[in-house]
């Protein structure tokens, strides 16, 4: 890679710590993940593995009981954790924008279409109410709604799940982002539906060379859309790495689990392979790796050590002692 | 061998907004017209797209509503036309578990008294045999027998939801209707609860009934699959034939919109425009002409039926 | 819109039939209704009376039909002290009770919105908890203690207000607090819920995702939300308030429609209890058709459907 | 056959549990505690006889101040009655009719509320427009109204209260069986094959009885404070049995010329026994509410 990348997030912590100080959830712990312009990555991982509170950390956005505890996070070059909160305001929806899962309450029922279109270009660039609402039009446009001229007039309630979905996009790119974080942007949506809306993400990533981050559970999401692929378990990035390589070859037990369990099309009635047990309580995970548990390929020294991040080929790495070199082992 | 039900012309539909002022305006037409078997032992999987009818379809085959027109025949006795004890046998013939397993459970009952009730409530048994019989379930889907004495909040989302299926089995039924079963699961969960029904089937001679909108999950776990459109059966027949080669443009579109499991299975979409229309209004002609790629002019006159091609059933006139 | 209106007002019709079918049913069920309208002390000839204009001697639902029939008539019958119809009382005494809740509204909304909109932004932090124990004094604190106290402390030991009476500004100002503070801290605490409830909505947070600054994500995206329910509390708070007030106007002999419930109770004067429930129960049912019907004009879900 | 044995979740700590205590409201509770033992106890701990008086040494101040005496601690009333003595006799009836009438709204509102939100259609309808015209009508007012009518006593004024605030439940109950009602259980209940009288009775009661309890809690202030409104105008409990609100009205007659003990006394107890109730209610909603507890 030649290019400093868009997105540079190192050693990144965030931890939730109860009302009275004796709980601390490690939501995210010591990631560390690039992004490149352009590029799409997937983050994957199931309820509760800190996918959703490292999207909000990116932007600063975490709810009152969490904080960043450690990492750095550079963002075309700059330090956005040591960003003003005002500066940072300027980021959000300017430079990085996020589309969120629920389009039926994204959208605010008592304001018309075109202003919420409009409203970051009102507020980023100091347009005016008229050439915002102009803007808006042609963005409703770029997000294949019909008849824009009097859609904008209209109330989110007129709407269906998939307009609404399309016009919290059109929000999202409203200012040219270089950066969309989508999550789970498509579960509430119909499969014919979610395939109009993923090719139009695609579309507009190439129109516009955006950057984009999938927020997912659905590794079919990931197959389709993304060059790269990390997968987080209880708060780690457990492997990352283009998507091709982490499919075909996986080298973290979980990733080959996750992808053993899928059901496929093609392989009718064949038994799948079950992950055993349950996800771990992040509250009180074990000390070593935290899959370990439920890990088929278990040592003695998972349950004691963490495995750091193995570097296993160019841009792929897992954190599991079976990947680590021989001289380290 | 006999099909143990069999749906014909199964309509239901249900009155649209029913004010206190003026009657029924207009109806909408959740299930119009469809007709299926389920053989023992066997799974019928349904597919489609919200609003097409599928929930309702479990609903009417779990007498939970009944049907607006057409009948449901249950090893070979009509539904509408049940005595007493007749009623009885096909209650215990027939249980479900559904998709939400935080919902699915009473949260103030006990794990033994949740698997119990449908044994209670329709047969006269000893409390002896009530433990026994909960134990005997709670090991078949894999929990210890101390989760008897537990509430359901003590359990997780894959536990509750065996939990669920031991409720549906206690009273030895031929059928269970899977609504959903395993889309509120967590991705590594579900291959266990899959796994888990699979074997279930095997080991008891089940029925399944199995609806859900993962194409790939219904693909794997049916015999039969049943595709269904705005209330209506657009395709219907073997799993394999279908899942590999369906013929519908509707089916078609919709596996194609099914995402990969695989990245090199990435392939040239047929990504429909527009979206479902709603059950008050049907197109008329074939309901799905509207965003149909291969649409003709009579498509938006005659209302195609099911007629076979290929090994399948198939509702089209690009067929006829 | 037309239908939405058209079913509200067929709701209200439903409740007023309802009401009065209740009224009169517990007029007629509980005893002899004639033993109620009479005066104490009248003869047997007057009880007589009674019972013929009330039609005693006929079927119920013919009963029920004078009864309503004389109602919508404004026939609220007579008052025994005054000697004068009921519904003139009645008028004669709104503008006094409209005066002390409109400034009791109006002081019950200047606390209660900022202070729960504060409360709510503020979650968990010092002015939280201070508007909880605010609102939890508010709603623990009987009015008619909260007045008395209020006389005791500002006529009796400072000497600075009039304990009773109308007519100066001086004299509204104990009524309207004592009516008012149970209000504010209903208000506070309904803004402060409706405010916690919209500030974690998902609009809210896209709203802080397109970078909007704080001021615009509560002052226009929460706020028009959050206020809703407050505004349709504040419109049924103030007739409850005309109401309501019957302790408050008791304690500070405020000459309005409380006071002249009081005085039905003290004078054992029936018809006039009876009036000022009827019309308070009907102006209720009228005001929440009309909230319902604002309530249309600000939400576009409801102005637009069809 | 099936090989997995999924671990299940350790029963809570002991610690847990406690830190659920911990934010208990412990002063209101033993205020509340202290009220009902009083009210118990009436007969032995009470100095005098609440309701014989003598004229020769009303108006005595409370034993601080000047003029007042250790003979009568909290002073005397306009007849000379022992106010001390009046007021624990008044905790008596603020406790019987209040707890008394929370019970009948309750039971009957948990009930029209159950029976309204499960078995919807006309049923609900008639229920529930009877209860929203109801709810229209200002409580105290609807009170006063009934009061009139049936004449004020012990038992009826209990009955009154009941009747004017079961709307409350009602409309709330109502509301969160009709959320039960789409939970997928009691669809399982019916393929079950559960009648629905024994649906409300195993599946639906148990979850609501949650609220009917926090809603009884946050009621007590009400109905108390309503009852003591109803005293205070003269339609309450009859004198001479003392009520709180009752001793409030005598008590103006001595206002304006500075006898405050017997305005703020009985007042200070309606507060401390509203807020106590308020307080508690606060907590149970925290703890209790399904809603807040999935949070």
């Amino acid at each position: 890679m030649s290019a400093a990348p868009l997105l540079s997030l190192q050693n990144l912590s965030t931890h939730y710590v109860s009302q009275h100080g004796s709980r601390v959830v490690r939501a995210v712990d010591d990631v560390t993940l690039d992004l490149h312009a352009g590029e799409s990555l997937g983050i994957v991982g199931e309820s509760g593995s800190g996918k959703t509170t490292l999207a909000l950390a990116i932007l600063r956005l975490l709810p009152p009981a969490a904080r960043i505890v450690s990492g750095r996070m550079l963002f075309e070059g700059e330090d956005l954790l040591a960003k003003p909160d005002g500066d940072m305001r300027r980021v959000r929806g300017k430079r990085i924008a996020m589309v969120l899962q629920d389009p039926m309450a994204s959208l605010n029922p008592l304001f018309s279409i075109g202003d919420q279109v409009g409203e970051p270009i009102r507020v980023h660039e100091g347009a005016g109410r008229a050439s915002a609402w102009q803007r808006a039009i042609g963005l409703l446009k770029s997000v294949r709604i019909a008849s824009p001229e009097t859609r904008v007039r209209q109330y989110p309630h007129e709407m269906s799940g998939g307009m609404r979905q399309r016009i919290v996009g059109a929000i999202g790119i409203s200012c040219g982002p270089r950066l969309l974080i989508a999550d789970e942007p498509t579960t509430s949506l119909d499969l014919t539906i979610q395939a109009q809306y993923l090719e139009l993400l695609r579309d507009l990533q190439r129109q516009r060379g955006l950057a984009l981050i999938f927020i997912t559970h659905n590794l079919g999401i990931v197959a389709k859309m993304c060059d790269r692929l990390a997968v987080m378990y209880a708060g780690r990035v457990v492997e990352q790495g283009p998507v091709a390589q982490l499919f075909n070859a996986p080298a973290h037990p979980y990733t080959r689990a996750l992808l053993g369990s899928l059901p496929r099309m093609s392989d009718n009635r064949e038994r799948l392979t079950a992950i055993e047990g349950q996800p771990p309580d992040l509250s009180s995970l074990p000390p070593g790796c935290a899959f370990a548990p439920r890990c088929p390929m278990a040592a003695p020294r998972c349950a004691t050590q963490a495995p750091p991040a193995f570097v296993l080929g160019e841009d792929h790495s897992a954190r599991c002692w079976l990947a680590a070199p021989v001289a380290a082992a | 061998m006999t099909a143990l039900v069999q749906a014909e012309q199964l309509s239901k539909h249900f009155p649209a907004r029913r004010g206190l002022f003026g009657g029924p305006r207009g109806v909408v037409r959740a299930v119009d017209g469809i007709s299926f078997t389920i053989e023992p032992g066997k799974t019928l999987g349904v597919v489609g797209e919200s609003g097409c009818g599928k929930s309702t379809t479990a609903k009417l085959v779990l007498g939970l509503e009944t049907p607006t027109d057409g009948e449901i025949r249950f090893d070979g006795a009509d539904l509408a036309s049940l005595d007493a004890v007749q009623r009885r046998h096909y209650r215990k013939s027939v249980q479900a578990v559904f998709q939400d397993p935080f919902a699915s459970l009473s949260p103030r009952m006990r794990v033994s008294a949740i698997i119990a009730e449908p044994l209670v409530t329709n047969e006269v048994v000893s409390a002896a045999e009530v433990r026994d019989r909960v134990a005997e379930l709670l090991d078949l889907v894999g929990l210890p027998s101390r989760a008897a004495e537990l509430f359901p909040h003590e359990f997780s989302g894959g536990q509750r939801q065996r939990i669920a299926i031991a409720r549906a089995l206690a009273v030895s039924p031929k059928l269970v209707v899977l609504d959903e079963p395993v889309s509120a699961l967590d991705v590594s969960i579900r291959a266990q609860i899959l796994n888990l029904l699979r074997d279930l089937q095997d080991r008891l001679g089940l029925s399944y009934l199995f609806i859900a909108h993962d194409l790939a999950a219904v693909a794997h776990m049916s015999h039969e699959i049943v595709v269904m459109y705005l209330g209506k059966i657009v395709e219907s027949g073997d799993a394999r034939t279908l899942a590999h080669n369906p013929k519908h443009p509707y089916t078609q579109a919709l596996f194609s919109a099914a995402l990969p499991s695989h990245p090199d299975e990435r392939r040239d979409e047929k990504v429909l425009a527009g979206e479902v229309p709603s059950p008050l209004n049907p197109p008329p002609g074939c309901r799905f002409h509207p965003r149909c790629p291969h649409a003709m002019p009579r498509c938006g006159q005659e209302t195609p039926t099911l007629a076979p091609v290929e090994g399948r059933m198939v509702a089209c006139h690009l067929y006829a | 819109m037309k239908q939405y209106i058209a079913r509200r007002v067929g709701y209200s019709l439903l409740s007023l039939f309802l009401l009065s079918l209740t009224i009169f049913l517990f007029i007629r069920l509980t005893g002899d209704p004639a033993a109620l309208l009479v005066e104490p002390g009248a003869s047997a000839q007057d009880i007589e009376n009674i019972h013929r204009r009330l039609g005693l001697d006929r079927p119920l639902w013919e009963q029920y039909w004078l009864f309503v029939a004389s109602f919508v008539q404004g026939d609220l019958g007579l008052s025994f002290y005054y000697r004068t119809p009921v519904l003139d009382l009645y008028l004669q005494r709104l503008p006094n009770s409209l005066l002390l809740a409109a400034v009791a509204m109006a002081f019950s909304l200047l606390i209660g919105i900022p202070s729960g909109i504060l409360a709510a932004v503020r979650v968990g932090r010092m002015w939280d908890s201070a508007g909880k124990m605010f609102a939890l004094l508010g709603l623990s604190l009987p009015s008619f203690w909260v007045g008395l106290v209020l006389i005791l402390v500002f006529t009796v030991w400072l000497g600075w207000l009039p304990s009773s009476g109308a007519g100066t500004a001086a004299h509204v100002v104990m009524p309207a607090f004592a009516l008012g503070w149970y209000f504010a801290a209903a208000h506070m605490r309904l803004t402060r819920s409706s405010m916690l409830e919209v500030l974690g909505s998902e609009y809210v947070k896209l709203a802080r995702l397109k970078g909007l600054p704080e001021a615009l994500v509560i002052g226009k995206h929460a706020f028009k939300n959050a206020l809703i329910p407050v505004i349709t509390l504040a419109g049924i708070n103030l007739v409850v308030m005309i109401n309501v007030a019957v302790v408050v106007e008791t304690v500070f002999a405020w000459p309005g429609i409380g006071r002249l419930l009081y005085e039905g109770i003290s004078f054992r004067d029936f018809p006039v209890v009876q009036g000022v429930v009827v019309i308070g129960g009907a102006m209720i049912v009228l005001v929440n058709l009309a909230v319902d019907i604002v309530y249309a004009l600000i939400d576009p879900r409801i102005r637009l459907a069809r | 056959m099936s090989t997995i044995t999924p671990t299940i979740a350790a029963p809570a700590p002991v610690s847990l549990t406690w830190r659920r205590l911990k934010d208990f409201p412990l002063i209101p509770t033993l205020i509340l505690l202290l009220i009902a033992f009083v009210a118990i106890f009436a007969d032995v701990l009470a100095p005098y006889d609440p309701q014989i008086g003598s004229l020769a040494r009303r108006f005595r101040p409370p034993f601080w101040q000047e003029g007042g005496s250790m003979e009568y601690l909290l002073g005397t009333d306009h007849v000379g009655r022992d106010v001390l003595s009046r007021l624990m006799y008044g905790a008596r009836v603020s406790m019987i009719v209040g707890l008394a009438a929370v019970l009948v709204a309750g039971a009957l509102g948990t009930f029209l509320g159950i029976v309204a939100g499960f078995l919807g259609g006309w049923v609900d309808q008639v229920i529930m427009r009877l209860t929203d015209t109801w709810l229209a009508l200002p409580a105290l007012t609807f009170a006063i109204f009934l009061a009139a009518i049936v004449g004020p006593s012990e038992l009826n004024i209990i009955i009154i209260l009941g009747g004017v605030y079961w709307t409350r439940y009602a409309r709330v109950i109502r509301g969160e069986v009709l959320s039960l009602k789409e939970r997928e259980f009691v669809n399982l209940a019916v393929v079950a094959g559960c009648s629905r009288a024994k649906i409300m009775w195993r599946h639906i009661l148990p979850n609501v009885i949650n609220s009917a309890i926090v809603l009884a809690t946050l009621m007590l202030g009400v109905v108390i404070v309503t009852e003591a409104a109803l005293s205070f105008l003269g339609v309450g409990v009859p004198p001479p049995k003392p009520a709180w609100g009752l001793m409030l009205a005598d008590g103006k007659k001595g206002l304006m010329v500075g006898y405050w003990w017997l305005t703020v006394l009985p007042g200070v107890c309606i507060m401390l026994m509203v807020l106590s109730a308020n307080l508690l209610g606060d907590w149970l909603r925290v703890k209790l509410d399904p809603q807040l507890r999935q949070l």
